[in-house]
C-alpha cells in the first residue's frame, strides 16, 4: 500500500482536498504561535474536532503516528535535559532535571503532537490523488505568471501512477539479485552502496523504458504539453469547506489574543 | 519548451525519488540519503527552475503521502538545494569535478547546516549550540560520499547513458 | 537426504496484521519430487508466484515449513545462511532480463558466481560454459548488456543463473513476450538441462501446449490452494477438472476431442502435444 | 467499392544511428473495415512503420494519407485522433491513476467537455465490460485488465483506425481473446479498420489480409491461407504455424494421404474422417 490514505466518506474526508492542505499549512504555522496552556489548549480542541468528524478510529490513528512516537520521545528528552533553568528537581551527571526544562518539554510535546496530528489527519482523509489535485488547485494562480502548472500537475500525477509500479519492480530486482546471492543492508557503509548498484541500476533502466514508452503513448493519445485541456477531475468547494475555513481562522485570532 | 518525454521523464523521476529514498542507508552513525541523486539529474537535465520546483513540489507532496511531519522550512531547504544543483551542473557535460565541490560545498554550509540547523532550533526549541557540532560532523563525513557520488554518475560513461537520455 | 522438495501446511498473508491483510497460500502440501518436471498452473492471482519466491526463502511461509534436502525454511527462518539454498534453488523471474545490471555481459553473469564465493580462476570458464548453454556467441561477452536485442538479453539473464550451478531451476514464465521462436529456444533449453544434467525444473506457465509437451507433473493451483497434482497425462485427461479452474485444453487435445467426436478410433490416451496426436491417426489407419 | 483509409506511398526511413534503411520503399493500400495483420521479425520495421502511420516519427520522403489527408507536421493532432493504438505493455500506457481517469487523458487532450467525458467513460467501460473498476489503480489491475482500459482509452475517441503493436503478447490467454472478441465486435460495428502487429496464429486467422515484412521490405501481401499454404519458412517471420497445419505437416510426412493445402482444424479433420471412412 502506497501512502496511509484510508478511504472513507467523512466530512473530513469530502473537504475539498485544495482547501483541506491550505488549512493544514495555516494550521502549522499557527501552532508556533501558541505558547501558554491556554491556547495549546484552543488547538488540541480543533485536532479533536477534526479527528472526530474524520470518523478514523482512534486505534487507527495511533497507529498512524507509531512511526514518529521515537523522534517525540527524544525531543522531550533533549528539552528535558538541557533546557535548565528554575528548580532542579534531580541532578545526575550532566543531566539535570528541571522545572523550566519540565514546562518546555510539555510545549514541545503539544506542539509536535499538534502538527504530527494534522499531517496524519490529511494523510489519512486524502488520498495521493486528491492531494496532487489539491497541490495542482493551490499553484494555478502561478498559470498568470506563464507557470505550466497544467504540466506540473501530470508530472505529478504521472509520478502518482508509477510508485505502485515502481515499488513493485524494486521488489522483484531485489528477490532476483537476492536469489543470485545479494545481501541488501549487511556489512559495511562501502559495501552497503556497492549492494544498492544492482538494484538501482536495473530499476532506473526500468524506469526510463517506462518513461520512453509511455511517452510515445501519450503522443499518440494527442498530448502536447503546450495544448490546451479540458479537465475531467473536479472538486467543489462547498459549505463545509467555507465553515471549516471559519473554525480555523477564528480559532486562530483567539491565539494570538490570548498568547503572552 | 518542453517535449512529451521531458513531462513523462520529470514524473518518472519524482516516482523514482519515492522509491529509492526507501532504500536510505541508515547505519549507526550517519544516514545517507539517495533522493539527492534525483535532485541531481533534474538539475543537470533541466536547470535551476525545474530543479528548484520539483524539488519543493517532490517534498510537500512524499510528506504528506507519507504522513510524515510536515515542516514548511524544509521545503524552502529543498527548493534551495534543487536550485543549487540546476545552478551548476545544468548541461554541464565536462562535469569539472571543481564544480561538483563548489556546488556541494554551497550546498552543505547554506543549506544543510545553517538553513537546517535553523529549522530544527525553531521547530525542538532547543538552542543551535546544542546540535551544531553533531551536525557538522554528520556532514564533513557525508560531503565527501556525496561528491563521489556525483562525480561518478557526472562522469561514469555507461551509468550517463543509463541515467540521462535527454 | 529428501528426494522430494516438501510444502507442509503452508499458508501465507502478505501485510500479516495489517488492515490490509490478504491470504495469499493456504494449507499447501505437496511434494514434487527431485529430478522431475513440474509445472504449476493456475490463473493470474492465484498464487503461483508466491509459492515459487519461497523456495528461495525470499518470503517466509507464515504458518507450515517447507524442506528442501537438509533446508527447512518456516516463519523463524532467519536472512542469514541462505547463500547455499540459494545457491542449489536457481530461480528465473518472470522478464529476467529486468535483472541485468552490469558494465558488461560477462560481469553481469559472473554476478551470481562471485556472490556464491566462486573462484576467480574458474569464472572466465563458467561464464562461457553458460554462454555456450543459451547458444549466444563468446563475443557478447564484453557488450553492454543493455546494448543487445530483448531476445539476448533474456537469454543472458538465464545464463547468469545458469552460472551458479543450481541443482533446481525455477521459472516464472520465461517465454513470456518472446516469439515462438525464441519460446521454442528456451522451452528446448529447460528440457535439455532437465534430461542431460537431471535438474529439478519447476515451471509457471499459462501456455498449455508448453505445459503439456514439456512436464511430468502439474500441479494445478486456485486462489492461494493447490487443488490438483498429478501426472501430466491425467491431468489433462481431467477436461472438466481444467474447466472448472478456467483453464483450457492444449491444442492437442482439443483436437484429439474433436475426432473422437467424430467416431474416429483413437482409443489412446490423450496426446500430450503434436507428435503424438499424430502418431495416433497414423496408428489408426495402418 | 471501398475507399482506401490508408494510403502509403513509396515511404523511406532510417533512424539516425542506424546505417540501414528501417523502412525501405513500401506501398501499400488498406481498405476501411479491413483487419490486416502485420508480421515479421525483430527489427523487420514493423514498430517503426505503424509509427509512422501515426506520424510519431517522420518520414524521409514518400507519402502517407489516412482517411484522405496527407500527413504533415500540421494536421497531426487530426491524424491522431482518428487512429487509435495500443501497444505491447499495458503498463507503459497507463497515464492516470485510476481507470476513469486514463480514459479521461485521451479525452482531455481533445478538449471534450466534463459531462460528454462521463458519458463517453461510461460507454466504452460498458463495452470491454471493466465497468465495477472505474475507480480502481492500474496497480491493482492484471495485465488483461489493463490492456482492456488502454483499449477503452483509444475506442473511447471513436477512431477510424485501431492499431495494435503486440498488444496481447504480455497477457494470459483468457485476456487475449476478451480484448480480440471485444475488438472485432466492435470493428463489424462500427466499421473500424484494424492494424495488428503479432506473432500469434488465432489473431492472424481473424484477419482478411498479411502483410510480411523483411528487413525493411514488404516481402509478401497476402491472405491468412495463403500465407500458411506457402510461405515456407514461417518461423523466419517469428510465426509458428497453426495446429492444423503443423498437423497435417505431420501426418503428410508420414506418409498419410492429405492433400497439400492449408486447412482449418475443421476442414482437417473431415479431411481425416473421409480418408478414414474410405478405408
Amino acid at each position: 500500500i502506497f501512502g496511509r490514505y484510508m478511504p472513507g466518506n467523512s466530512l473530513v474526508h469530502n473537504l475539498n482536498p485544495a482547501m483541506k492542505i491550505l488549512i493544514s499549512f495555516y494550521f502549522i504555522v499557527i501552532v508556533f504561535f501558541a505558547n501558554n496552556y491556554l491556547t495549546y489548549a484552543l488547538l488540541f480542541f480543533l485536532c479533536f474536532i477534526s479527528l472526530y468528524l474524520s470518523k478514523i478510529p482512534f486505534g487507527f490513528f495511533l497507529k498512524g503516528i507509531r512511526p514518529l512516537i521515537l523522534l517525540i520521545i527524544i525531543t522531550v528528552l533533549l528539552q528535558l535535559f538541557f533546557s535548565a533553568g528554575g528548580h532542579i528537581y534531580f541532578s545526575f551527571w550532566i543531566f539535570k532535571i528541571t522545572s523550566l526544562g519540565l514546562i518546555s518539554a510539555a510545549y514541545i510535546f503539544m506542539r509536535f503532537m499538534l502538527i504530527i496530528t494534522i499531517s496524519t489527519l490529511l494523510t489519512l482523509t486524502t488520498s495521493p490523488l486528491a492531494i496532487s489535485y489539491g497541490i495542482e488547485k493551490i499553484l494555478s494562480p502561478l498559470k498568470k505568471i506563464h507557470c505550466p502548472v497544467d504540466t506540473i500537475a501530470l508530472m505529478i500525477s504521472i509520478a502518482l501512477r508509477f510508485v505502485p509500479t515502481l515499488t513493485d519492480e524494486a521488489t522483484s530486482i531485489m528477490n532476483a539479485q537476492r536469489s543470485r546471492g545479494v545481501d541488501f543492508g549487511n556489512g559495511n557503509l562501502i559495501k552497503r552502496i556497492k549492494s544498492l548498484i544492482p538494484l538501482l541500476v536495473p530499476l532506473f533502466v526500468s524506469a526510463f523504458k517506462h518513461a520512453d514508452e509511455l511517452s510515445v503513448a501519450m503522443e499518440a493519445r494527442g498530448y502536447s504539453p503546450e495544448m490546451k485541456r479540458t479537465k475531467f477531475k473536479s472538486y467543489l468547494i462547498g459549505m463545509n469547506d467555507y465553515i471549516s475555513m471559519m473554525l480555523f481562522f477564528v480559532i486562530s485570532l483567539m491565539i494570538i489574543f490570548f498568547r503572552n | 519548451k518542453l517535449q512529451v518525454r521531458d513531462v513523462v521523464y520529470i514524473g518518472m523521476l519524482m516516482a523514482l525519488s519515492f522509491i529509492i529514498s526507501k532504500f536510505n542507508i541508515n547505519t549507526q552513525f550517519i544516514s545517507i540519503r539517495l533522493a539527492f541523486i534525483i535532485t541531481v539529474i533534474i538539475g543537470y537535465s533541466y536547470g535551476p527552475i525545474w530543479g528548484a520546483s520539483i524539488a519543493g513540489i517532490s517534498d510537500i507532496l512524499f510528506t504528506f503521502i507519507n504522513g510524515q511531519m510536515y515542516y514548511p522550512g524544509f521545503t524552502v531547504s529543498a527548493v534551495l538545494t534543487g536550485f543549487l544543483y540546476g545552478l551548476f551542473l545544468y548541461k554541464n557535460k565536462e562535469a569539472k569535478f571543481s564544480h561538483i565541490v563548489v556546488c556541494q560545498i554551497l550546498i552543505v554550509v547554506f543549506v544543510n547546516t545553517i538553513l537546517n540547523t535553523l529549522w530544527l532550533t525553531l521547530l525542538y526549541n532547543i538552542p543551535w549550540q546544542t546540535i551544531i557540532t553533531a551536525r557538522i560532523i554528520k556532514q564533513l563525513i557525508t560531503m565527501p560520499i556525496q561528491i563521489a557520488i556525483i562525480f561518478l554518475i557526472l562522469r561514469s560513461k555507461n551509468l550517463k547513458k543509463l541515467l540521462f537520455r535527454m | 537426504m529428501h528426494k522430494e522438495i516438501i510444502f507442509k501446511n503452508v499458508d501465507y498473508y502478505y501485510q500479516h496484521d495489517t488492515p490490509y491483510e490478504y491470504k495469499a497460500l493456504e494449507n499447501v502440501n505437496l511434494n514434487i519430487p527431485i529430478g522431475s518436471f513440474t509445472s504449476i498452473i493456475g490463473k493470474t492471482g492465484s498464487g503461483k508466484s508466491t509459492l515459487v519466491q519461497m523456495l528461495n526463502a525470499l518470503i517466509k511461509p507464515t504458518n507450515g515449513s517447507i524442506e528442501i534436502d537438509d533446508f527447512k525454511i518456516n516463519s523463524k527462518t532467519t536472512n542469514k545462511n541462505l547463500k547455499p539454498l540459494r545457491k542449489k534453488v536457481g530461480l528465473i523471474f518472470q522478464f529476467p532480463e529486468k535483472q541485468l545490471f552490469a558494465d558488461s555481459v560477462r560481469e553481469d553473469i559472473a554476478f551470481g558466481p562471485l556472490n556464491f564465493g566462486m573462484d576467480e580462476s574458474k569464472i572466465d570458464s563458467v561464464v562461457e560454459e553458460s554462454l555456450k548453454l543459451v547458444q549466444l556467441p563468446l563475443s557478447i561477452m564484453n557488450k553492454s548488456p543493455f546494448e543487445i536485442s530483448g531476445g539476448q538479453m533474456r537469454r543472458v539473464a538465464i545464463a547468469g543463473v545458469l552460472a551458479m550451478k543450481p541443482e533446481i531451476l525455477v521459472l516464472d514464465e520465461p517465454t513470456v513476450g518472446l516469439d515462438p521462436k525464441g519460446q521454442k529456444f528456451i522451452m528446448n533449453l529447460i528440457h535439455k538441462l532437465h534430461v542431460e544434467q537431471n535438474m529439478t525444473i519447476i515451471l509457471i506457465s499459462h501456455q498449455m501446449d508448453i505445459v503439456a509437451s514439456y512436464s511430468e507433473n502439474v500441479v494445478i493451483m486456485h486462489n492461494g490452494k493447490v487443488v490438483a497434482f498429478d501426472t501430466a497425462q491425467n491431468i489433462f485427461s481431467n477436461e472438466s477438472l481444467l474447466n472448472k479452474y478456467d483453464l483450457t485444453l492444449p491444442s492437442s487435445i482439443k483436437f484429439y476431442n474433436q475426432l473422437i467426436a467424430n467416431q474416429l478410433p483413437l482409443n489412446e490416451s490423450v496426446p500430450m502435444h503434436v507428435n503424438q496426436l499424430g502418431d495416433q491417426i497414423i496408428k489408426m489407419f495402418s | 467499392m471501398l475507399n482506401n483509409i490508408i494510403e502509403v506511398k513509396n515511404i523511406n526511413f532510417k533512424y539516425n544511428d542506424s546505417e540501414t534503411k528501417t523502412i525501405n520503399n513500401i506501398s501499400f493500400n488498406i481498405k476501411a473495415g479491413e483487419w490486416v495483420s502485420i508480421i515479421g521479425h525483430n527489427g523487420s520495421g514493423k514498430s517503426t512503420l505503424i509509427k509512422l502511420l501515426d506520424g510519431l516519427v517522420q518520414l524521409d520522403s514518400g507519402t502517407i494519407s489516412i482517411n484522405g489527408d496527407e500527413i504533415n507536421e500540421k494536421n497531426l493532432n487530426k491524424i491522431r485522433k482518428n487512429i487509435g493504438l495500443v501497444f505491447q505493455n499495458p503498463d507503459n500506457q497507463f497515464v492516470g491513476a485510476t481507470v476513469e481517469d486514463d480514459i479521461a487523458f485521451g479525452l482531455e487532450n481533445y478538449q471534450f467537455s466534463r459531462d460528454e467525458m462521463i458519458k463517453i467513460i461510461d460507454n466504452v467501460l460498458d463495452l470491454v465490460d471493466m465497468k465495477k473498476y472505474r475507480k480502481h489503480e492500474p496497480s491493482k489491475l492484471s495485465g488483461g485488465q489493463k490492456q482492456r482500459i488502454a483499449l477503452a482509452g483509444v475506442l473511447a475517441l471513436n477512431p477510424k483506425i485501431l492499431i495494435l503493436d503486440e498488444s496481447t503478447s504480455m497477457i494470459d490467454p483468457q485476456g487475449r481473446n476478451n480484448i480480440l472478441n471485444v475488438i472485432d465486435e466492435f470493428s463489424r460495428k462500427s466499421n473500424m479498420t484494424v492494424i495488428s502487429i503479432t506473432h500469434d496464429v488465432e489473431e492472424i486467422k481473424l484477419s482478411n489480409r498479411v502483410l510480411l515484412l523483411s528487413n525493411g521490405e514488404l516481402v509478401e501481401d497476402t491472405s491468412p491461407e495463403k500465407l500458411f499454404e506457402n510461405v515456407k519458412d514461417l518461423e523466419e517471420y517469428a510465426l509458428e504455424l497453426p495446429f492444423s497445419a503443423q498437423l497435417s505437416k505431420y501426418l503428410i510426412k508420414h506418409k498419410l494421404q492429405l492433400p497439400n493445402r492449408y486447412m482449418n482444424e475443421g476442414e482437417l479433420i473431415e479431411c481425416i474422417k473421409k480418408l478414414y471412412l474410405k478405408m
